[in-house]
């Protein structure tokens, strides 16, 4: 598929990450590469570990993540399903319990929708419902498939549904440090996780240690100093805003861009402490604008840092419409840097 | 081969036990000290005190809505049981689940969906779990014809025979989900049946036979422990009090009374208790003394749920996570 | 079952209805029997509406809702349908490609989440995935079903994540009068709606008049006129905003009450208008905070209405948490009239 | 009943007419003017043509992400189609919708999923909206032996059973999902096979044999038309090229060279070419004549399809709601 022409292999940009700062220097690899050592590092450490999910064992691998594990660790560990979402799902939940660590590849968001009963219904409630007697530790991952047609069925960022769901921690990395520390994470934690990824991370490449290591659940981290404005970013938009706060700085606005990393439990602190600095807040997410993260990070802005804030909040986001599958629509429903530029410049200057 | 003396009074025992504990729940449920939901298995004891005695202790579980009888069967204390449909803190799920959720960890239940159809790939899991880790453990589930409507049925036994797991899928037709019959959902048979047979163990039984569910089982249970690959048991059953809470909350003229008293006749519990007296395996005095003892269990159950501590508004938030 | 103790039979207040100011008299019918008016009358004037759902032709009939029509219509127009939520969904979808009108009585919006993938990725898409070609003309109705230990499975509230789906209409109606008119604004509105209902409604009495009409969708009302601060309530919290609104009356707060009855599309005008006035705003949902319904109206008014607020906003939800069965922990759980009087105070005092 | 020597030509055109279409969309591919994912019928076109062959104008079709040869054999317009993969507004969807999203509701192509098993209860949906409406027409529904991996095929049959509604459900089974074998998703045959019998007619044929698919579908047909319920027919085929994009892009190593040699000898195309031409109903300078024709058509659409105009950003919130 021509995917991989939507975005080209590039580099980082150089965020100011203080996390990899505390840690060994890395190597710089593919986004997809970090993803698929944290599998094959979590599979050596723990026997529990085992990779389900339509096409883990594919030569393409999940774009990727998944390739050449099956080989390494057996059919019995790295395993193809039927294409049986929502059954699937409650086996995983049901490995979970008779004591293994499933991590289930869902290829894509939009098919997690068969999944709900079994994540929402089951996986989330599990330990609460039985006053902490048993625990459901698994991981579901999907990638989002923005791009070339892939249309409204196969590109949907559904974040803002998950993000609703007590008991389900949600994570969505930015970059390759964090896609290697978070699926470590995440498989170690002892609850339902679902990892987001987003097809435009995929080849992007950046400074990852070679050993295992963890990146905590529930931390964000500023990418990028600033003292006008904070700007919140998810997944593949941090490199955006990034990008335009670069481009704003020569015009004398200063933005801060913070990467939560984790949507659910959010670092509100972090989110906090940086708008009573600047005062003013962007949210910006691959998703749907109404009721999504946009909305949750907003709203709890206004409710909590509302003292601070000085000028309306902005939300820079996708239309509430399906996506459309042609490319010139494609082009018009899709944000990026510009987009983002823009929400900032409003609420510094206000138009 | 016939039964020893001692499994057949402990098979009776256990139905019993079940029943007695229904019919007290049932009898002091309009008092609305048990603010929970309760689905009564009146009329179906044969099948999960056939089924559990053909399992482990260490074999796992998995259950519906109508739970109660699975988990007695299983082993579950009936303390902790009773507490949990008062709400009390020490209920199996300290007051969080209610009487449609109980676990049982130490004999192997590890929590029940009230999702119809929802435990049923879980229990697949499980088997998946003990497949992967090479543990001769068997995981069983209970299920109700409703379930049989779902996809996830077919999915979970697709998968089960696939990987050969060992999966013992035990459903009740009780011929009703709530107030639709069986006829107005399925399209005949389930397809499992006899379109599945060479890859999986099948078995269309009376459930109200208590002895003929052990056999089945027990044969079910030898074929996915040695590897063989899943099993699928219909037991055909009646549910002889109201879907939910006590008979005088079902609502009327769904059913044939007709129907209904023929199963009363049925009744697994006294057919067995009479097939026992008269194979003298059973004598009177030891009835009433087994009776005299469930009694005097079941009245400390609710007394310890009666007395037992309510949970308090400042554990609310705990076991949101697992730390 | 003894759910129904857990409200007894009561009137509704006198909400300043102006919608019902402009109608014909009504008669004081149950809520329940305004839905089931509401589905006679539709049956009757259409014939391409038809009602289907586990249980439509029970004796109990839905909660009194699907009582005695099939006896009117017959099976073929009001039948029951086999426990199998996911494919029954695309049932649906399909009949209405198939010209008709159905509507999908799925009793508890927890059984929902087996038909998301009908509901999101095919619904609530297809009009705009064929540019138009076609449409899916049908509702999906489910009541929330709190209380009496009806625990973490059978009592969610769950329109924050269906507001969150563009292309589908979320209607959550608050008086028997709504319930009435816009179910059959549902059924007349050539795309998908979801209603859901809530069981602490289904007993209360309100005027209805007898003849057909609609409540149109996408608008909200204002129950209760006041200067000091706007609530957003939804459902069943109307009432109890109400009431907590008439208390703090006499401690001289006056709360401005609206009830938006349509979640998707939301009457914003209406919320920003009253915003624009009190300068203080309250929402309240019957769901959970992060990321539901009261992040989106919050976050909405927090962007377009920023220069009007005066405080922080306040949402008032239930916890962030499964449902617990105990009563003492649904006491716990649940908020009710004095959490949002509590809300109330904090908007306007500041704690 | 031998086929009409017109009838042949016919079935044999429909078929040829997809795969040059195919071909043609295969080879330009790489040139990225096509900016949708597609989805090749190559080695499956037998089966669309020979099922839409026996249906009615006012019949339905569903279909999945490979609906090319469906969309074409039920008697969409290419010019449509080529613009929509093209995604331009002249479109069958616009451009909204792209090649796995098309429609064409004059022949009763209502619109197409790509979500795997997502049409097979829609299908059936529209089984019932036509037995509803006592219209006479007839639902059929393509899906792939990895849709028949998804619970919502049981449910859905389930259903269409219970209520004799007239579908016809066709699974192509290509024996492969993506890189997945079917013997790695599949206990074995598909459960209704068996299963269903007497409450569903079912067979399992040579999808690649066109003549056998048709007189399959047109007895499956008309046992739906009369009243008599539900059809479901297996047609054992092949996908020749990849599961996705050309030929090029599709992973290396997942299948034999050898299957795929195999299969490429039993062409269904070239295959049926070679029969007619033995048989005299087809004669070579009337191959040449339709072939020509096909390619003119071919060549037509693609320059309509190119120089059509692209939706403009004006339009982008159009269609979301039907007014
Ligand atoms: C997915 C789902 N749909 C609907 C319900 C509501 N419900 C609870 S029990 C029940 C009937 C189940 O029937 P069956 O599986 O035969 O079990 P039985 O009650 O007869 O023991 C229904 C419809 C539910 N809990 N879950
Ligand atoms: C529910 C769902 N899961 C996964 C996918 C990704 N996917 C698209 S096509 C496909 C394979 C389908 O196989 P099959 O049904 O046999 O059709 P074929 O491609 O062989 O024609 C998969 C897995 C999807 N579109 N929908
Ligand atoms: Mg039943
Ligand atoms: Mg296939």
């Amino acid at each position: 598929m021509p995917w991989s022409r939507i975005k080209p292999d590039t580099n980082e940009p150089d965020f100011s990450n203080d996390v990899l700062l505390d840690n060994k220097a890395g190597r710089r690899i593919a986004y997809a590469e970090a993803l698929n050592e944290a599998l094959f590092q979590a599979l050596s450490l723990d026997p529990r570990v085992f990779v389900m999910g339509q096409g883990v064992d594919d030569p393409s691998g999940m774009f990727g993540a998944t390739r050449g594990l099956h080989l390494k660790f057996g059919a019995d560990r790295v395993f193809d399903t039927p294409l049986a979402e929502t059954a699937l799902s409650g086996v995983a939940v049901g490995a979970a319990l008779g004591g293994m660590r499933p991590v289930y590849f869902h290829n894509r968001p939009d098919f997690l929708l068969l999944a709900m009963d079994q994540l929402v219904n089951h996986a989330a409630k599990w330990h609460y419902m039985f006053g902490g007697a048993a625990c459901v530790p698994l991981v579901f991952w999907a990638c989002v498939g923005r791009g070339w047609g892939s249309a409204a069925q196969h590109s949907q960022a559904l974040q803002g549904l998950f993000m609703h769901v007590p008991g389900l921690k949600l994570i969505m990395p930015a970059t390759c440090f964090d896609a290697k520390g978070l699926m470590l994470s995440a498989i170690a934690d002892k609850n339902p996780v679902l990892i987001i990824d987003h097809r435009m991370n995929f080849k992007q490449r950046g400074l990852v240690p070679e050993e295992p290591y963890t990146v905590p659940i529930g931390k964000g981290v500023i990418r990028r100093k600033g003292r006008d404005v904070t700007v919140v970013a998810i997944s593949h938009l941090v490199a955006e805003a990034y990008a335009a706060a670069q481009e704003l700085a020569e015009e004398g606005i200063e933005a801060e861009i913070i990467d939560p990393r984790t949507l659910r439990p959010l670092d509100e602190e972090l989110i906090l402490e940086s708008v009573a600095r600047t005062g003013r807040l962007v949210v910006t997410d691959t998703g749907w604008k109404t009721g999504g993260v946009t909305a949750e990070i907003g709203a709890m802005v206004a409710e909590k840092g509302f003292a601070s804030l000085k000028a309306p909040i902005v939300r820079v986001c996708n239309p509430d419409l399906p996506t459309p599958s042609g490319y010139t629509l494609e082009r018009a429903y899709y944000i990026g840097k510009d987009d983002i530029k823009a929400g900032i410049v409003k609420a510094v200057r206000g138009s | 081969m016939p039964l020893t003396t001692k499994a057949r009074l402990q098979l009776f025992r256990t139905m019993l036990r079940i029943r007695r504990v229904q019919e007290r729940i049932e009898s002091e449920y309009m008092k609305d000290e048990m603010k929970t939901p309760v689905h009564l298995y009146i009329g179906q004891e044969a099948i999960a005190s056939g089924v559990c005695s053909s399992l482990r202790d260490d074999d796992a579980i998995n259950s519906n809505h109508r739970s109660h009888g699975h988990y007695l069967a299983k082993g579950g204390d009936l303390n902790a049981m009773m507490a949990e449909l008062f709400c009390k803190s020490t209920g199996c799920s300290r007051g969080y689940g209610g009487s449609m959720h109980l676990v049982d960890v130490a004999h192997g239940n590890m929590g029940t969906s009230a999702i119809v159809g929802g435990g049923i790939p879980i229990a697949t899991g499980q088997g998946l779990a003990f497949q992967m880790q090479k543990l001769d453990r068997v995981s069983a589930v209970f299920f109700g014809d409703g379930a049989a409507d779902e996809g996830t049925l077919y999915e979970s036994v697709n998968f089960a025979m696939l990987k050969q797991l060992p999966v013992v899928y035990v459903m009740e037709n009780n011929g009703w989900a709530v107030c639709s019959p069986t006829a107005t959902r399925h399209c005949g048979d389930n397809v499992f049946h006899k379109g599945a047979g060479d890859r999986l163990f099948t078995a269309k039984i009376d459930g109200n036979d208590p002895e003929l569910v052990f056999d089945t089982a027990e044969k079910a249970v030898a074929h996915a422990r040695s590897g063989q690959g899943p099993a699928f048991i219909e037991c055909v059953t009646y549910r002889i009090l109201g879907h939910a809470g006590c008979l005088q909350q079902d609502p009327k003229g769904y059913r044939d009374p007709a129907e209904i008293e023929l199963w009363r006749e049925r009744c697994p519990v006294c057919t067995y208790q009479r097939k026992l007296l008269e194979l003298g395996v059973l004598s009177h005095s030891l009835l009433t003394e087994l009776e005299a003892v469930i009694s005097a269990e079941i009245d400390a159950a609710f007394e310890f749920a009666r007395t037992s501590p309510l949970p308090t508004a400042d554990v609310l938030h705990n076991h949101l996570f697992c730390e």
